[in-house]
């Protein structure tokens, strides 16, 4: 064997000589996941910001887009109607649910004075009973109800004004989506009177 | 195995069903378990297996003769961690609701047992002709079973096969199969009876 | 440091969300280790320190460098390119140094191990490389990914990261030396001959995670107590 | 800028491979444990079935045994005579003249010879009887319940009148019944001829508290001991030093002494054996009587 410069036979069976394998793949995979990065990223966001923007128009009656729009220090969604004018607002909301967290939408009428309609992004409720909150014959129930009191959960089929009819067997999942719904309407109605009060 | 090196339409076969990975060799379970709620989830998790065990069967067959000994697992990791990101990047970008439902699962692909270990049986000594038959035959197995699971799971837990209602109306969801200790279940008494049916086979041929 | 949350995060990643019971990861080890309770408390044990070593690096890792926006690699890329305030995100890196840490602080483990606890080492070396190839530790460095950087919906710090990791292996250990007690007693049983190994353990892991299920909800009820 | 990004990615990369490859390789060297390659060698020849018949864990666990406490390289029963002579010539030793290594059971006692028997209605196993105290007046004998008959791949042993009886004809010695024997009363012998002279008893009592147990087990009169050097009496039962056993030699005198004939011959059947047998009719192959807990006359139901 010819004899090899000394600086490259230190380096060949040093430590790094012998992963030489390691490090050529680990630039190339590196290169190689980059240009799939870039050439996919943006895809990929905007299949995760229309997701929840696709909901926003069915939640709010007679609008047809969506905008985010900050009120305060919430980043929510201004529903607009044919001719862009508000026909109500959309606020994501998160809480901790029976399993794990809870994220939805509710839709509000213009003066956020009460509910136009509600709906689930995603839960890992137990499936079967507590997943049963995503139905819409059961979120229906929030549609037209007040902002100004809060929603409880009952158990008798007949709920009167601010009540909910609970899921059987669900209570906890129904308990807290109304939880939910009432912190995050509170802090929106707050936040949206501040804006009115100095525009 | 039982010949010296058995030819690449041998091994297509015997990762089917007489090698099938998840109930034979009891590789590979995690996500057999866990994915296999519905038939949809269980067939987009058998195409990402199948992707990333072909794609990295013919890459480390392809270098296999650089390969030193102590460094090897962490070469064939690189491999297959790439080639996983690259199928969960595929997912999110086309089948955006599929990403949502599968979550953690898709990147659990890498440790996953069947891949390492085809990896290591079969890609770093065989040629490449050999080991993209043995990954194919092995992602068949694996699809088999995992769908097999998940039709036991959806049909008993939500009455519907693949989305198409099966069950009468009538039929109460058997919710439990839909959670975690049904999963243990189907996939125990399906090991149990891949267990007989063999056994069963040996006797009548010996 | 609001130790409730710490409390509550643990007792969640042990008991109600177990890793095995629930999340179905590591089942390959919880199979094949489970046949001895000291093997089984020796598996749990590695698994449990190389999740935390692994844990420990990963979330350092992502938070310095490939978090979008990280200090490190914003760093580099405003001296290679000053001026430009475009945000750096190389989190498509995530999964790869995830298993790399994990490949290679296994391996250092087992060197480790083989110098300086030679009989620890022949107990169970041979499950030490399985431990690369468990599925346990990388679900919880993917747990842990979701909670890194700015933009995560609950940023983590180191602390609930370790946390996590070590209160996971925990939940393993439990549940693999919980099973191998039962498998020890399984052999004097008269178990019908298809379903012998594999399929009576998973049998015996369903009813104990029937078991385990019982325990969700109980961290709603200690946030209340704890006035949450 | 997807240069960029892809450089600085590479970039990290490097970082990582670097860092891990030279604390892996520092690592490599400092945690170095010397290991002998002869165990490797040793370890390739062995079938590599990890049958446990050379009586370790599996085959590696068998090579470092012969490497480092140098056991002896015959062994392995399935490598048989062809990997005794590799291994010998790996470890530069000359292979002693290996014999084949058989079960023997020690107990001689079938259901009427046992004393104190109970009806014992619990589960038909070895393992789970032997749990049972007092379930026969010896505690040292054969259960009788066939755990080394499910076991036995080879259908080499079966359990005959309530004793369980080797077929020297088919029995390969891996060794499975010995393993599994609760009471280990089965063990694997060199057998230097056909048949070998072996203690068909593991009663450990002495005199009359044998007698009243079993009718034929071994009361520790130390007769043998006084008679051949190769029996050693320990705790009231005698052992035989299968390695000082000259083939040349006919104990039957010893046999012939012992006053509870304990001491028999083992291995395949003599042709004088066969000729004395062969005129008895077989009997009756018996259909398994399905052992019921409940029997028709007491229901206790």
């Amino acid at each position: 064997m010819k004899k090899e410069h000394p600086l490259f036979l230190c380096i060949k069976n040093s430590y790094l000589g012998q992963s030489w394998l390691v490090i050529l793949l680990s630039i190339f995979f590196g290169f190689t996941l980059s240009g799939v990065q870039a050439f996919l990223q943006e895809k990929i966001d905007t299949n995760k910001s229309n997701q929840s923007m696709r909901i926003v128009p069915t939640l709010v009656p007679g609008a047809v887009t969506g905008k985010s729009v900050t009120v305060g220090d919430l980043t929510v969604y201004e529903a607009l109607n044919q001719n862009n004018k508000r026909a109500g607002w959309v606020i994501p909301a998160r809480g901790q649910g029976f399993a794990d967290k809870i994220e939805i939408l509710i839709g509000l009428t213009p003066d956020a004075s009460s509910l136009s309609g509600l709906s689930v992004l995603n839960q890992k409720e137990t499936p079967g009973l507590g997943s049963r909150i995503t139905e819409s014959s059961w979120l229906s129930q929030f549609i037209g109800k007040g902002t100004t009191d809060s929603l409880t959960p009952t158990k008798n089929p007949v709920p009167s004004k601010n009540e909910i009819r609970a899921i059987t067997g669900a209570t906890i999942s129904s308990f807290s989506i109304c939880q939910i719904v009432n912190e995050n309407v509170k802090k929106f109605r707050a936040e949206l009177r501040k804006q009115q009060a100095d525009p | 195995m039982s010949k010296e090196n058995p030819t690449a339409l041998e091994r297509f076969i015997w990762g089917i069903i007489p090698e099938n990975p998840i109930f034979r060799q009891v590789l590979g379970t995690c996500p057999a378990l866990a994915v296999s709620t519905d038939i949809k989830a269980a067939l987009t998790m058998t195409c990402a297996t199948a992707f990333v065990l072909i794609c990295a069967n013919t890459i480390i067959s392809l270098i296999r003769h650089l390969l030193k000994p102590h460094l090897r697992i962490v070469v064939f990791v690189l491999t297959i961690a790439s080639f996983v990101t690259i199928v969960d990047y595929l997912l999110a970008a086309f089948y955006y609701s599929m990403s949502l439902q599968l979550g953690p699962y898709v990147p659990l692909i890498i440790v996953n047992c069947i891949i390492i270990c085809r990896c290591e049986v079969c890609a770093s000594k065989q040629s490449v002709g050999v080991a993209i038959s043995d990954a194919i035959g092995q992602s068949l197995g694996f699809g088999l079973a995992l769908v097999s699971m998940a039709s036991f799971r959806e049909i008993l837990g939500s009455g519907t096969w693949c989305g198409f209602r099966i069950m009468p109306d009538s039929w109460p969801n058997w919710v439990l199969m839909l959670l975690p200790p049904g999963a243990f279940f189907v996939f125990g008494f399906l090991i149990g009876a891949v267990n007989w049916f063999t056994s069963l086979k040996k006797n009548k041929s010996s | 440091m609001d130790l409730i949350g710490l409390f509550l995060l643990a007792f969640n990643a042990t008991l109600i969300n177990n890793y095995v019971l629930h999340y179905f990861v590591g089942i390959c080890a919880y199979i094949g280790v489970s046949k001895r309770i000291e093997m089984a408390f020796g598996m749990g044990c590695a698994v449990t320190f190389v999740m935390g070593v692994a844990a420990m690096l990963s979330w350092s890792a992502i938070y310095f460098l490939l978090q979008p926006g990280a200090p490190l690699t914003s760093f580099i890329f405003k001296t290679i390119h000053p001026g430009s305030d475009s945000v750096v995100n190389l989190s498509v890196l995530n999964s790869i140094v995830s298993i790399f840490v994990i490949a290679s602080s296994v391996q250092l483990v087992e060197m480790y191990i083989r110098k300086f606890f030679p009989a620890l080492y022949k107990a169970f070396g041979v499950y030490l490389p399985l431990i690369t190839t468990n599925c346990a530790i990388l679900f919880a460095c993917i747990e842990i990914m979701k909670h890194v950087g700015k933009n995560a919906v609950e940023p983590w710090g180191l602390d609930k990261a370790l946390l996590l990791a070590i209160s996971a292996g925990m939940g393993f250990t439990l549940a693999i030396v919980l099973m191998a007690g039962i498998r020890e007693d399984l052999e004097n049983a008269d178990v019908p001959a298809p379903l012998q190994g594999p399929g009576i353990t998973l049998i015996t892991a369903g009813i104990f995670a029937m078991a385990f299920m019982g325990f969700t909800g109980i961290d709603r009820g200690l946030a209340v107590l704890f006035g949450r | 800028m997807l240069l960029e990004i892809s450089l600085l990615a590479g970039l990290v990369m490097l970082l990582l491979a670097l860092f891990s490859g030279y604390s892996l390789g520092w690592a490599n060297k400092t945690f170095h444990v010397e290991v002998d390659p002869k165990i490797a060698q040793v370890n390739h020849v062995l079938p590599g079935a990890n049958c446990g018949g050379c009586g370790y864990i599996g085959c590696a666990d068998y090579a470092s045994a012969i490497v480092l406490q140098g056991v002896s390289v015959t062994k392995c029963p399935v490598g048989g005579e062809s990997c005794a002579k590799k291994i010998a010539d790996i470890m530069g030793v000359e292979v002693k003249q290996s014999w084949p290594y058989r079960p023997v059971i020690h107990c001689a006692a079938k259901y009427p010879d046992r004393l104190k028997r109970i009806p014992y209605a619990g589960e038909a196993t070895c393992i789970a009887a032997n749990l049972v105290s007092g379930i026969q007046g010896c505690v040292y004998g054969c259960l009788g319940y066939g755990d080394c008959v499910a076991v036995c791949k080879y259908d080499a042993i079966h359990i005959v009148d309530g004793l369980s009886v080797v077929d020297y004809e088919k029995c390969i010695g891996c060794g499975a019944c010995a393993k599994i024997c609760p009471r280990n009363i089965i063990t694997m012998v060199p057998f230097k001829m056909e048949n070998i002279v072996a203690i068909a008893c593991s009663n450990k009592d002495f005199m009359n508290d044998v007698k009243s147990v079993c009718n034929v087990g071994c009361i520790g009169c130390k007769a043998c001991e006084r008679l051949s050097p190769i029996f050693k009496v320990a705790n009231n039962l005698p052992s035989i030093d299968y390695n000082q056993y000259d083939p040349g030699v006919s104990y039957q005198a010893v046999v012939d002494k012992c006053p509870r004939e304990t001491i028999i011959y083992v291995g395949k059947p003599s042709q004088k054996d066969k000729d004395a047998v062969s005129k008895e009719e077989v009997p009756k192959p018996v259909e398994a009587q399905f052992k019921t807990t409940v029997d028709s006359t007491e229901w206790r139901g």
